[in-house]
Formats: C-alpha cells, structure tokens, sequence
C-alpha cells in the first residue's frame, strides 16, 4: 500500500468542480465583480465538467482510483451528468430569484458547488466511508442552503428540521457501516461482494444492511423517513428545494444501487423484501397525501415522495434493465422537476411567492408561457407520452415486470392514476378557474425562461428520443 | 474481553441518545445526543477494528470526528439563527411547516 | 430520396409553431413578421414536397425508420423469454417479437401527392390568411396553431406505421379544435370546438380498438409487416391452415373485417361520414382560411387517405362495399341538406360532407387512384371556394347569409371569377377538374357492379350542380340585396392572389387524368404504384367512356340550367315552401334527432335512473367516492405531519424497529 | 491479571452513567458537562481497545473542542440559567422509552451474535491455527501488515522478528505459534500514532483530502449563515 499514483484525467469532472468554487471564492472577495458573475462562473464550470463526464462516458472509462476508494466508471459519469444538470439549472434558475443586492452568494454558490462534489464522490464511491464522506459534505452544504434565508422564519425551521433529522439518519448510517465492517471485515465495495459471496448470513450484516437502507431512505424519502421532505422543500428558498429534489435524490439513489446491487448483491433475497414494500408504502403514501395539499412546493415534495418510490421499484427489480431504467428515470425526473420548481419561481409576483394552487387560477390566459411550462412539466410528471416522463415509467414498470413483481407495478399503475388527479388538478385550475383576485405579475425575467426552455427540450427530446439516453445508461450497468 | 460486549455497550449508549433524540426538547441537547450515537458507532468501530486486526476501522473513526466537528458547527449556527426568530430552542414549539 | 429530406419537410412547420408559439408575444408587433415566419415554414416544406414528388415520379420509394421511440428488443428479452410454452413457433420473419414503437417514414406516390396537397394549399392558404386575420388579436396565435396543424397533418400522411399515424390523427384534431374555437370568446365557437371534440372522440377510439385488433393479430403496427403478413394470409387461405401470427391470435378473416371496420369508424369520424358528420357544418365558426384548409382540403379527407393506405386490408376483408355505401348515401343526404341551406360557408360545409362521399365511394369500390384523384381536385376547387366565400365575407363585413347578399358581381369581380371556376369545376361541367374526377369514381363504379351506388351517385351529380350554383346566383347575380350601410369592396392582393392561383389547378388539373383507349393516365400511372401490392385490377375501361363523359356532362349541365332557372333573379322567402324544402333546411332534424334519441333519453336516463339509483349510489360511490376516500385519507394522513421534527424521529424509530426485528428475529 | 475487563467495566458504566445523565438533566450545561464525562469513559475505552491515537483525538476533539463549542451557544444563548425544557407528558416519555427498551434489545442481540458467521469469527478461525511452521495464510496476513503499514520485510526481521523468537530467525523461519504472535504484535501497535498516520496517508488519502472539504463547507457555511450584512430578501 503507497502512497497512490493519481491519474488526473480520470478525475476531471471532480477537479473541475474544486477549481470551479476556488474560483468562485477568490471572485468573491472582489466587491467590484457583480454578484451575478459568481452564477455564470459556477454555470460555466458545470458545463465543463459535465461536458468531461459526457466524453468519459462515451469513452467507456473503466478504472479507480485512490487505491480503488474511487470508481471512475460510465455508471458513475451517467450519475455525474445527471448532478451537473442539476446543478447548472438551479444555478440558472438562481440568477434571478437571489437579490441583487444580496452579499452573500458567494458562499450560496460554493455551497451549491461543494454539495454537488459530495454527490460526485456518492456516486463514484467505492468504499462505504467514501460514501458516507460524500454523503455528508452533500448534506451539510444542503443544510445551510436551507436555512439561507436566514431572516425567513420558515428558512431557518427547515434548516433547523432538515439538520436535526439528517444527522439523526446519518447516525444509523454510520452505525450501519459499522455492523457491515464487522460482518464483512472490510468496508470496500467489491471485497464486501466478494466476502459475502461464500459467508452465512449474521444478524450482524442483515443489520447493517438494513441501516444503509434508512440511511439511503432518508436521503431519498422514502415513507417512512420522508418527514423531513415537505416541511424542507416548503421552508427552504424555490432554487435549493429544486436542487434537493434533483441532484441528492439521484446521489442516494447513485450509492443505493452500486452498493445494494454489486456489493449486497449475494444478499438480494434478503433486501427485495424490504425495498418492495418501502416502494408501496412510498408511492402510496407520497401521492395520497399529495392530492390533499394547497401549497404547490409541499405537493411538489410529496409528488417527489412518490417518485422515489417509483424509483424504487425499479430497483426491486434488481437487474441490469432495472438499474438502467432507475438511472434513466432520475435523469428525466430531475429535468422535469426542476422545470416545474423554475415555473413556480416564475409566478412570483411583487407579492412574493405565490405558492398557493389556487394563486395559480387562470394563469392560462393571464400567463400564457408560464402555464404551459408548467402545463408540460406536470404532463410529465404525470407519465403521459410523449414526455419524458412517460417514458421513464414505462421503462421503469417494464422492468418490473420481467423481474415478476406484478403486484408492485399494479399498485405503481394505481398510483399513478392517483398523481394525475392533483397534477392535473393544477393544469385545470391554470386554464379553467377565474382567479379570486388579480396578482400583478412581473415580466418574465429572460433566464427563468431560458431555463424553462431548456427543461421544456429536455423533457419533449427524452419523451420522444429516449434510446439515446437509455443507451448510454443500460451501458453503464455492464459492470454489475 | 470479547467483541460481544463493546457491541453491547456500544448498542446501548446508541439507544441512550436514541432515546434523548425523542424526549427531549431542547434541540441542543437532542444534538448532543445525536453526538453521543456518532460515539457509540465510533466505539464500535475501534472494537471491530481491534478484532480484525485491521486498522481502518481506527481511521474511521477520525473522520468521523471531523464530520462531527463540522455538524456541530453548521447545526449550532442554524440553531442560532432559528433562536433569532423565535427566542426559543425548543423543537416542538418550531412547527410552523406542517400538514 | 435523403431521409434529411423529410426531415426537413416534417420539422420546417414545426420550427415554424415554435418561433411563434414562444415568442409570440414579441412577434406581436410586427404582425408581418409573424406571419412571414408561418409562410415561410410551409414554403420550405412546400419546396421539399416538391422535390419529393419528383423523386417518386422516377420509381424512388422510401420506407426507413427514423428510430425505435420503445424498442423492447433494446430491453433485452426476445420472444423465447416471454412466450409460454404453447405459444407456436412464427412462421415470418417479422415476428421475433421484438416489436418497437418506432418513427419511421413511408414515402410512396400516394404520400407525394397527399404532401403536395398539404403543403401546396397549405401555403397558399397561409398568404391567404395574412391578409384575412389582419388585425385579430390572436394573430400569431392563429399561425402558431396553423403551422403546428401542418406539422401534425404531415406526421399523419408520413407515418410508416398505425401508431405514428394515429398520433397525427389526434394532432389535426387538437388543431381542428383550437381553430373551430379559435375566437373563443364566441359561445357558439366554443360550442362547436366542443361538439366536433365530442363527435370526433367517437370516431377515435373505433380507430384505437381498431389499432388493438391489428396489433393483437400482427404483433405490430408497421403498415408493410402488416400488409405483407395479410397478403401471406390470403394466399395461405385457400390451403385452409389456421395461421397464427405475431399477435399469438388465431388469425382469420373476421378478424380482419373486425379491424378495417374499426378503422372505418374512425374514418368516418375525421372525414364526417352518415352517421357522424353533424360536427362539420358547425365546425364553420372557424376563420373561414381554416375552413378551406382543415375542413375542406386536408384534414377531413385524412380518413380517405386512411383507407387508401389499408387498401390491401380492405380488399382481403372484404369490407369496401361497406365503405362505399357509407359514401355514397352520405353523398346524396348531405347534398340535400346543402340545398335548403342560406348561409353560404353552411352549403360549402354540406358540399365538402357529400364530396367526401364520392371519395368513399371511390377507395371502397377498388377505384383507388380515382378516389384520390377526387380528393386531390376537391382540395383545390373546395379550398378556393372556401377561400372566395371568405373574401365574400370579408367584402360584407362578415356577412354569411345569402339572403343579404346577391349582385356582388360587379362589385368583387376576380373574387366572382374564382367563385365561378370553382363552382364549375365541382358541378362536373365539362373537361374542368371535377368533371374528370368524379365521373371517374361513377364510371368505375358502374364497371364493378355497383349500378345502384352509380344511380345515386348520379342523382347526388346533378343536386350538386344545382345548389352550387344556386349560390352563385344567390351571391353573384340578380339584384342586390345588402344592407345600405356595407359597402362591398374587392379584397386586398394579398388574398386574391391566392384565389387567382389556385382557380388555375382547380380549372385545369383533371386533365392530368386524361387517358386515351387503354392507356393509363399520367396519374394512374403515378399513383399505380401505391397500390401494386394488391389492389386495383387495371382500372382503364376503354369502353363506352365518351358515353359516360357525356351523361355526366349532361346532368351537370342540367343542375346548372335548373338553378339558373330558379334561382336567376332569387327573391328569398321566410318562409321553406314545401315540406321537402322544410326538412332539408331544418337539416332533417338529425341534430334534433341525436337530442332527442341519443342525448336526451341518456339525460334522463342519468336523471331519474342513474342519478338518482346508479350515481349516487354506485357511480359516485366509486369514482367521486375514490377521489373523496383518496383526499380524505391523505388529509387525516398529514395530520401525522405535525411539524414537530420528534414526532418524524418517532415514526422513523418505530419503521426501523419493526424491519430490524423482521430482519433478527423473524427471519 | 488481566486488567482489561475491570477496566472495562469501569469505563462502560461511567459512560452509560454519563449518557443517562445528558439526557436526564434539566439544564443544558449540566447535559453538555455529562456528555464530556461520557467521553473521557469512551477515551478510556479507545485506550483499552489499543487505540491511543483515537482516544487522544477523542479528547483533544470532542471533549475540547466540539463540547466548548456546545457551551459557548448554551451560554450564548443564555439557556443555562433558565429552564427551558421542561419534561415531555408522561405518556410520550413512557413510549419512547419503551422504544428505547425494544431498540436496545435488538442492538443487544446484534451484539451478542457478533460472531455468528461474519469477519470476525473468520479471523478468529484462521488465528487459532497452531503446531508446525509459519502457515500460507499467516505469511499472507503479514504481508498485507508488511504493505500497510508501509514496513520493509528487513524492518520486520530485524525489528519486530526477535520480540517473539530467537533473534537469528527471519520471518520464513517462524513457527506458527511464533508466527500468531508476531502478526499479534504488529496488530496491537496500530493504534500507534505512526502506523495511523501512514495508513491515513495511503490507503485513505481520498477520504482525507475528502474531510478538508467538509471542513471547508462548515467554514463556509457558517459564514453564510451568520455573516453581518443583512441583505433585503427576496420572498
């Protein structure tokens, strides 16, 4: 064991994203340099590192690093592209909702950019206490992007909640880590595999196992360690309840299926119990709940319950198809709902936020673009072709199927009858019901609509081109 | 003495801030305790990690430290900033997000 | 012939509804601009169109798939994994069971003429609109939409595959009902979006059961698997095997004259055929340019094209007969009602339903390239007259009643000019389009034994000259009879140019059917190809063709002189004189009729027995009871959501707790 | 005699005794100053355990540092003199004891099936080998040590060799017994100071370059969150 030899290509993405926010932080001491200028360089380095992370995807990387703690492979690049996205959309969609006059962006950007290198080393983690570190520097940085309107009442409980709650999850993930590193003796992804490949089954590792899971269940709500979302995703600022619902959702989920599908695999009769009927629970809960809110950012938390739970049920399905179309349908649900959080940015009136569904009443004649931003972004969190959002539950429900969980797909079809009672309820509202009053409404500012734009092509070209983004991620899943 | 028994102990300071985490209010002090189940795991790992020989579970448990050390600091400052507004640290008088 | 092409073709309008669906709000003030960018967009396809067309014209034929959109063999499970045990080995090739939903492109000549049409109209109708939507609030809206129906209409005629095409099917809908509400501030508008929105979705879900039953018998939805494996089928008849297909169903005729049927209902549907026609007269509340382009040149005649393209089903099931009796009573019955009619878009709207007739009766005879013939010349000399009827309306302030109108002539004169080929050409006069058309589709219905649909078909030829030209003369001539304070005045070159342009081909393109002893017509020669595989046993009947040529031209001729008789120098009643002329001009009730034999007894019947016994108890019970026991639920569930973070710790203790004892002690 | 499990138990119990105390004291300092005792026990448990560098840490950390920090709020805050928390109802007490009493069971059980078919009783195995010459699997085990720790095979001859043998042999001529004894050895001196550093600083370096950026977030996100201008905010 020496020191490591380090090949610094294969961490480009990574080392963009350091000297991105070294950048961001040396700007900042500027006071001449607009605010805005921090976002744009943010922005520009995502862009590079994802453009990285693409080209090492195409190039088929397959190696380690860091004496194997790190796997640079196409299935974590997949999940980079997927945290990039997320982190160049929210950065466009904060441009305009941050004050100008607001000092403290430097820091709101670093943070942003430090949550998304923990969500890199999540995915790319080969080793549990990589991920756990990984998992952590996502969560704190979250933390404080949640109480960031600190002069917000409502910032700071979501900060204080989210915190308290995280940290009490990640106890038991630690803890859950340990019991493993004592059933298996080592806590390194594929030894873990390979020692299990032969070894009985201890309480000590069925344990552990199972403590990973509230640890990846909270970070992804799953019911019932879902608590913290609403309340989170209601208090905290519009851009960082996008940001939460994309990037770490797909983070969780990056670890939950390297480790739950190529380390535990040996125990997957063991762990599909359980992760079937967390996935029930999850979409049930998440969408009955959902259809009895007024507030759109709660029914967005709780619509993003249920999504994990779809997510989940691919990931019972524990195969090659079941891993690519879980990969396939966090890359489309972190496009489309971002979209629709930026949609909820942009009905800001001089007011503030308008977060009520019924503000929203005949936005569809009042805000034409506005509505049918949203109109498409709900449409496909919905599931209906040929957005984006079809596709990926079709994939998702498809492999399910093959894996012989009829029942779970029946009890996911239901529920996705039930989700297009309140998203469509929305739509209904926009187009069909007069308003109670008149909201003055800004103009649209340029970038939220760009962005919208953005989100809008990227959930119409994977609804209706879904082989070229399926590819790349069944690909990925060759190494399992 | 055995692995059995530093698993025990360490099971139940676990619980005990398991237990603190749900009755008290104070959210100082439920973060106190929310330390004191980072310990308990920490304490696991160096028995597990004398057991097997291995040192990694002894390298763990420094970076455990430092994320403990930078929870703390991150939590402490929310804490305070909640306090600003409503001159109280007590949890359940913070449920204006609800339902 | 580069795929690019089509692409190109097919996105241009798309492009075109984006630039000004998004940014309409900033195109808003350059009016011009905007509707440039609609022109433009339908030019550029108009222009590939074009080259399309020579390229079939010299044999290139192209069926290539874009790509699979849900390709389950990319999935990674073939047949052998799904299939039960007992499930036969196929016999084809096509049936591996990797089936895909796939985007795919089928260009044949039949293609390339529906591609002219769309996009040749098309065009010209956007030029057309320029002028006429001239200062409507919803301008660009009305592009916007426009252009989107184009891309929709093409997608529909593109398709390779039942799937993509009912996708277009749907987008012309949508279209159609965006534009029939266009002016949505108009109940009546609103009302009649409704009603073809209603009428319409009858006609679509024959068309999607239709779809199933093809699937379920073809494993597939691509048009050439499926023509193929019928044709196989047919051949494999007479040996009396019981085949079974993709689908895994035990496959025979009846399921096949099921499917075409299905499809037919759909057909009927979009091309408002006996008994679903009602929603197009109403479908009138319109800007009149989308009349002329949507419910008259392209997208009523979809179901014709639809037909034409299952050709091979058709024949092998044996169900075109069906499908030209449908046509042909829809022909006469609309062609009445067209008589008794004042408001002048009304009788166009009557016409186009009992043209659409002769089109079936055409494609359900096996007198395919006549029946599209048809619907080729109808597109022009009916988009014209759409269009003249608008510039008419555009003259009078929006006056639609005949009634009010008369001795135009010399105030509108090339707007009269246009009028009048138009209507010449659809009454059969003489060696103009419609002449050639029609009695193409009545000489080859006499030729394959359908003398009665031939009488009819007749008689509906000499209605049909006599109305039309009851408009003209209504309109046209005699004296004036319009309101003192309208001042009628010629429309603006960018609308008549249009009307110049478009008189010509509806004037002079049937002599593309001109064929002489037993040679085939240049456009039988063209459009032969499109239906080679199966269909049309040489249409060229040598005999007796100056002798029908001439009854024709006679019962035109005579619709014509009996009109001018009539109707030379018009005094309009209140008052209907007859009985006959009553029924007709009330539309025979049939509005009143559905009311009352379909809508109202389903109103009562929903009032007194299923509201008050059913809905109540069990309807609601179930599906308003569902949504209530659904929101109930998630409301008393978000009680558990109290806002205070130790509750959640509870709820996540006692979820770990269970699962951990299920792990450690039950396990 | 061994002092390990009087030791043990002492530690053990002044722990447990210091966690009850945290969570049974009504004010905040008295908590804070409870959890310290609790961690000077588990410093002592870590030394037990043969990890020195961990339980310097541990009180260089958590007792000083983290637990300062904890006070500093409290007084801060100035929750120290006023009782701000007053008892949970009886009921909610009772059931999360309750659930306390069931959680620990299972850690218990977890616990005391420790060895049941995991790492540990295979090590257990595998160390129990006696009787003949150095085995295949101790020689494997010491060279794993050997690259761990990042030793040269001449350091552990000359070095750690005669500590358990006579002081010709080299490590090829060890008996098992010798062998278990020196693999032992080396085991006990991982909680060196020097064999952590080194370890840190190879095998882990990832996650060590990894907790300078968390540090780094904390820094930043501290500043963010009590930084001096009070900017006009948005909603």
């Amino acid at each position: 064991m020496t020191v490591p030899v380090i090949n610094w290509h294969m961490l480009m993405p990574e080392l963009v994203i350091v000297l991105t926010f070294v950048i961001v932080m040396v700007f900042d001491l500027f006071k001449s340099i607009r605010k805005s200028i921090l976002a744009w360089v943010t922005i520009i380095g995502s862009a590079i590192a994802l453009w990285a992370s693409v080209e090492m995807l195409h190039a088929g990387v397959n190696g380690s690093q860091f004496n194997g703690m790190l796997a640079v492979d196409r299935f974590s690049m997949f999940f980079k592209i997927i945290f990039l996205v997320s982190t160049i959309l929210v950065s466009l969609i904060s441009i305009n909702y941050l004050d100008r006059g607001d000092k403290r962006q430097g820091e709101y950007y670093v943070l942003i950019l430090l949550a998304t290198l923990g969500m890199m080393l999540m995915a790319s983690g080969n080793e549990l206490i990589v991920v756990f570190l990984g998992l952590e520097l996502m969560s704190l940085s979250l933390y404080v992007l949640a109480g960031y309107f600190r002069s917000v009442q409502v910032s700071s409980e979501a900060g204080m909640k989210y915190l308290l709650l995280g940290a009490f999850a990640s106890g038991f993930f630690l803890y859950g880590i340990a019991l493993i590193y004592g059933g298996a003796g080592t806590t390194s992804i594929p030894e873990i595999a390979s020692v299990l490949e032969d070894g009985e089954k201890s309480p000590l590792m069925l344990a552990g196992m199972f403590l990973l899971i509230v640890g990846f269940g909270f970070k992804v709500a799953l019911v019932p360690f879902h608590q913290w979302a609403p309340d989170v995703y209601e208090g905290a600022p519009t851009t960082i309840a996008a940001f939460i619902s994309a990037g770490p959702k797909a983070a969780g989920f990056a670890a939950f299926l390297r480790i739950f599908t190529s380390a535990l695999e040996s125990l997957q009769p063991e762990w599909i119990v359980v992760i079937v009927i967390l996935a029930a629970l999850t979409m049930t809960v998440g969408n009955v709940i959902a259809t009895a809110q007024s507030n759109i950012k709660r029914m967005l938390a709780y619509s993003s319950v249920a999504h994990a739970g779809y997510v989940l049920v691919a990931l019972a399905a524990a195969n090659k198809d079941g891993i690519s179309s879980a990969m396939l349908y966090l890359l489309v649900y972190c496009v489309m709902n971002i979209g629709a959080f930026a949609a909820v940015i942009l009905a800001t009136t001089e007011d503030g936020e308008n977060l009520k569904i019924s503000d929203y009443a005949g936005l569809g004649f009042r805000k034409p673009l506005l509505a049918l931003f949203l109109s498409i972004m709900l449409v496909s969190l919905a599931g209906f072709p040929p957005t984006a959002g079809f596709v990926g539950k079709f994939y998702v429900f498809r492999s399910a199927v093959d894996a012989g969980h009829i029942w779970l797909v029946v009890i996911a079809a239901i529920n996705t009858a039930i989700s297009a009672f309140y998203y469509l309820r929305v739509v209904v509202v926009m187009y069909m019901q007069e308003p109670d009053e008149e909201l003055e409404y800004h103009a649209y500012p340029g970038l939220l609509v760009f962005t919208l734009l953005l989100a809008t092509i990227g959930v119409v070209l994977i609804g209706v081109l879904p082989s070229y983004f399926l590819g790349p991620a069944q690909i990925s899943t060759q190494f399992f | 003495m055995s692995l059995e028994w530093y698993l025990a102990l360490s099971a139940l300071l676990f619980t005990v801030g398991v237990i603190g985490v749900l009755i008290r209010r104070n959210a100082i002090i439920i973060f106190m305790c929310i330390e004191l189940m980072l310990n308990a795991a920490n304490l696991a790992f160096v028995a597990i990690s004398r057991e097997l020989g291995d040192p990694s579970g002894q390298v763990f448990v420094f970076f455990v430290m430092t994320v403990a050390a930078a929870e703390v600091a991150i939590g402490l400052a929310i804490i305070v900033s909640v306090f600003k507004h409503r001159e109280t640290v007590n949890v359940d008088e913070v449920d204006s997000l609800k339902g | 012939m580069s795929i690019n092409l089509i692409v190109l073709l097919l996105i241009s309008p798309l492009i075109g509804f984006l630039i000004n669906g998004l940014f309409g709000k900033w195109l808003r003030n350059a009016e011009k601009l905007s509707g440039g960018i609609a022109c433009f967009a339908v030019l550029i396809s108009l222009i590939c169109s074009v080259i399309v067309f020579t390229h079939v014209k010299d044999g290139v034929e192209l069926n290539q798939r874009l790509y699979d959109w849900i390709a389950f063999e990319s999935f990674g499970f073939s047949k052998a994994e799904l299939g039960s045990a007992e499930s036969p080995t196929p016999i084809f090739e096509w049936i591996t069971g990797n089936f895909a939903f796939n985007i795919g492109f089928h260009v044949d000549s039949l293609t390339a003429v529906m591609l002219l049409i769309i996009t040749g109209i098309g065009f010209l109708i956007h030029v057309y609109s320029i002028g006429y939507m001239h200062g409507d609030a919803g301008y660009t809206r009305y592009f916007a939409y426009l252009n989107l129906f184009v891309f929709a209409m093409l997608i529909l005629v593109l398709a390779d595959n039942y799937l993509m095409m009912f996708v277009g099917w749907e987008g012309v809908g949508l279209c159609s009902y965006l534009l029939i509400g266009f002016w949505y501030e108009k109940k009546s508008a609103t009302d009649a979006g409704k009603k073809a929105f209603i009428v319409n979705r009858i006609g679509d879900f024959g068309f999607l059961l239709g779809m199933f039953t093809l699937f379920a018998a073809f494993g597939t939805l691509d048009f050439i698997p499926i023509f193929e494996q019928a044709e196989f089928f047919e051949r494999a008849e007479s040996t009396g095997s019981n085949l079974v297909f993709g689908g895994n169903t035990q496959f025979g005729a009846s399921t096949l004259a099921v499917a075409t049927l299905l499809l037919f209902v759909g057909a009927v549907g979009k091309s408002a055929q006996i008994p679903l026609y009602v929603w197009l007269p109403d479908a009138m509340e319109g800007p009149t340019p989308v009349s002329a382009l949507i419910h008259a040149a392209t997208m009523v005649t979809a179901g014709v094209y639809m037909v034409a393209r299952s050709s091979v089903l058709f024949e092998i099931a044996g169900t075109g007969d069906v499908v030209a009796w449908i046509g042909v009573l829809t022909a006469v019955f609309a062609a009445i009602m067209a008589l008794a009619a004042n408001d002048i878009k009304r009788v166009l709207a009557y016409s186009t339903v009992s043209q659409l007739g002769y089109m079936f009766v055409g494609v359900g005879i096996g007198a395919y390239a006549s029946g599209i013939f048809h619907l080729m010349t109808h597109a022009f000399f009916k988009g014209l007259m759409f269009l003249t009827a608008g510039s008419v309306m555009h003259a009078l302030s929006n006056e639609l009643d005949m009634r009010k109108m008369g001795g135009l002539r010399s105030k509108l004169p090339i707007t009269h000019v246009t009028f009048l080929v138009g209507a010449l050409a659809i009454s059969g006069f003489p060696l103009l389009s419609g002449f050639w058309s029609k009695d193409e589709i009545l000489h080859s219905a006499w030729e394959k034994g359908h003398p009665i649909i031939y009488v009819i078909g007749l008689v509906t030829a000499f209605l049909t000259a006599f109305y039309m030209f009851r408009l003209i003369f209504g309109t046209f001539y005699g004296k004036s009879r319009v309101d003192a304070n309208v001042h009628p005045h010629e429309s603006p070159p960018v609308m008549w140019v249009p009307l110049a342009i478009l008189a010509i081909p509806s004037a002079l393109i049937g002599l593309a059917l001109l064929s002489w002893k037993g040679h085939d017509s240049a456009f039988h020669h063209f459009i032969g190809g499109a239906f080679v595989h199966h269909g049309e046993k040489a249409a060229h009947h040598a005999d007796n063709v100056l002798l029908f040529m001439a009854i024709s031209s006679i019962v035109g001729i005579a619709g014509i002189a009996l009109a001018w008789v009539k109707y030379r120098d018009w005094t309009p009643l209140d008052q209907p004189r007859s009985a006959i002329h009553k029924l007709a001009a009330e539309k025979f009730y049939v509005d009143e009729i559905y009311n009352a034999v379909i809508v109202q007894p389903i109103k009562n019947a929903s009032q007194f027995v299923l509201w008050r016994g059913v809905d109540v108890s069990i309807i609601d019970g179930i599906v308003n009871g569902v949504a209530f026991v659904v929101r109930t639920v998630g409301g008393s569930l978000r009680r558990f959501q109290t806002g205070v973070v130790q509750s959640y710790i509870v709820s996540m203790v006692i979820g770990i707790i269970i699962f951990l004892a299920y792990y450690l002690f039950i396990r | 005699m061994n002092a390990e499990p009087i030791l043990f138990i002492a530690f053990g119990a002044l722990a447990l005794i210091g966690a009850v105390a945290v969570i049974g004291f009504k004010n905040p300092v008295y908590s804070a100053i409870a959890l310290i005792v609790t961690f000077f026990a588990q410093a002592g448990l870590f030394i037990l355990l043969g990890a020195h560098f961990v339980a310097a840490v541990q009180v260089i950390v958590y007792a000083g540092a983290i637990m300062v920090l904890f006070l500093f709020v409290i007084m801060l805050l100035n929750l120290g003199s006023v009782d701000v928390d007053r008892p949970k109802a009886g009921i909610a007490k009772g059931a999360a004891v309750i659930l306390g009493i069931v959680f620990a069971l299972e850690g218990v059980y977890i616990a005391v099936n420790a060895s049941k078919g995991t790492a540990v009783a295979r090590v257990k195995r595998e160390s129990a080998v006696g009787g003949g010459s150095i085995s295949a699997m101790q020689l494997k085990e010491l060279n794993k040590i050997q690259a761990t720790y990042q030793l040269t095979r001449d350091e552990i001859d000359t070095e750690y060799v005669p500590k358990v043998a006579a002081a010709d042999k080299t490590v090829e001529d060890l008996t098992a017994d010798e062998a278990r004894t020196l693999i032992q050895t080396l085991q006990g001196e991982m909680g060196k100071t020097e064999r952590i550093g080194t370890v840190l600083f190879s095998k882990f370096l990832l996650p060590f370059e990894v907790t300078s950026l968390i540090l780094l977030a904390a820094l930043i996100g501290v500043i963010a969150l009590v930084k001096r201008e009070e900017p006009k905010e948005v909603s």
